[in-house]
């Protein structure tokens, strides 16, 4: 399925995957790497996931998705070394209206973020390195 | 020879990002008495040096989908040990 | 501005736009021109507009949502003739996360459709023409 | 010769799509008695053939802004009246 990739996103190719006369609207997210995290610069990162169950996680969600709101949606995960700016994540979604295809997208997103085997290693600009952890549990640097 | 139930299992183990840096290892093969479960795994792990850094109950997967502390292993089973995801 | 034109949108450089980077989240919402509306075939249509109040009003809304957001936005609305598939709307929003860019991205998708003055004429499989009326308070066919 | 108040208004009227379409025209000039509002444009619209397919009370635009019923009209104004919206 290719839903977590080594090679940079392009937004164009999705958008078409989910585009038909039927859907009217089409809701996208992007995210990409930012110069700061908390305070500090980052320079870039790096993110690895546990590749079998990513994939299989990504498919669930979409699968979820797709069934919820009847919405043609797509994923992109990019894993590997990341500069500021790349896209990281990329989640379309297309339906006959805009109300469903807002929810679906948004929907993916955050499922991705909750469940999805994918961990962040952030440089920062004094050149030491942290995973992120969100939920802060474990406290590294 | 009479058949007998195995007496031991062994699991293949899975560590990635800040819980592979705190064990030094990302893959290992342990081999637990027969009966244990995903929680006896992350006992063991908890033991190893550095071990200590990782939650008494943190997340994992057996054979790529979420498991239960309590789920019993199977010889050959994959076990995921999964640090706080970060992905999006 | 140009937040209104007569020429195809598009979507790339309107997100390039908006993207820079502190800002890790981009929202973006595209309306297309759908095949159907309310259970009739649509073969096209067109819009058109009050457009200097168009122009003041869409920029207005945008600032509006940067003032509210923080975030970066950039509109295109289309007017004229439109196929079946054509982007009729363009929203991109970006912010440093994700909740205030799609806030701020829904915020002005939300806002167009109720003070915008722009309007719309379906042109339908059967040869017949409507003005569309999103209130139903005057009924035209 | 005294300076008087001005005794009419004359204001430009502005209509789109479905109103242009029920009246036949898209621009008109209008010469109103002065204390004229722009509630007073949409009755005199209103009397015009096909004007009876205007609502009683539709929406109204002053010179690009949005505009009441009661507000009154000062010379050289641009009154728009603006059907529903079907932007997006």
């Amino acid at each position: 399925m290719d839903l977590i990739t080594d090679r940079p996103i392009e937004l164009a190719p999705l958008v078409a995957s989910v585009q038909s006369p039927e859907r009217g609207g089409v809701a996208v997210f992007l995210g990409q790497v930012r110069n700061h995290h908390e305070g500090r610069g980052v320079v870039g990162l790096e993110y690895s996931a546990y590749e079998p169950m990513a994939e299989a996680e990504c498919a669930r969600i979409l699968a979820e998705a797709r069934s919820r709101w009847g919405a043609a949606v797509a994923l992109r995960h990019r894993i590997g070394a990341l500069s500021v700016g790349d896209a990281a994540v990329a989640v379309v979604a297309a339906s006959a209206h805009r109300e469903s295809a807002f929810a679906a997208c948004r929907y993916v997103i955050e499922e991705v973020k909750r469940r999805v085997p994918i961990w962040k290693r952030e440089h920062y600009a004094d050149g030491s390195l942290a995973w992120v952890d969100p939920t802060a549990t474990l406290q590294r640097t | 020879m009479t058949t007998a139930a195995p007496s031991v299992v062994t699991v293949h183990v899975l560590l990635f990002a800040s819980y592979a840096d705190a064990l030094g290892v990302d893959t290992l093969d342990l081999t637990l008495p027969a009966g244990s479960t995903v929680g006896t795994v992350i006992e063991r792990l908890r033991a190893l040096p550095g071990g200590d850094r990782l939650p008494l109950k943190p997340l994992c997967a057996r054979n790529l989908a979420h498991a239960a502390a309590g789920d019993a292993l199977v010889a050959g089973d994959q076990i995921a040990v999964l640090p706080p995801m970060a992905g999006g």
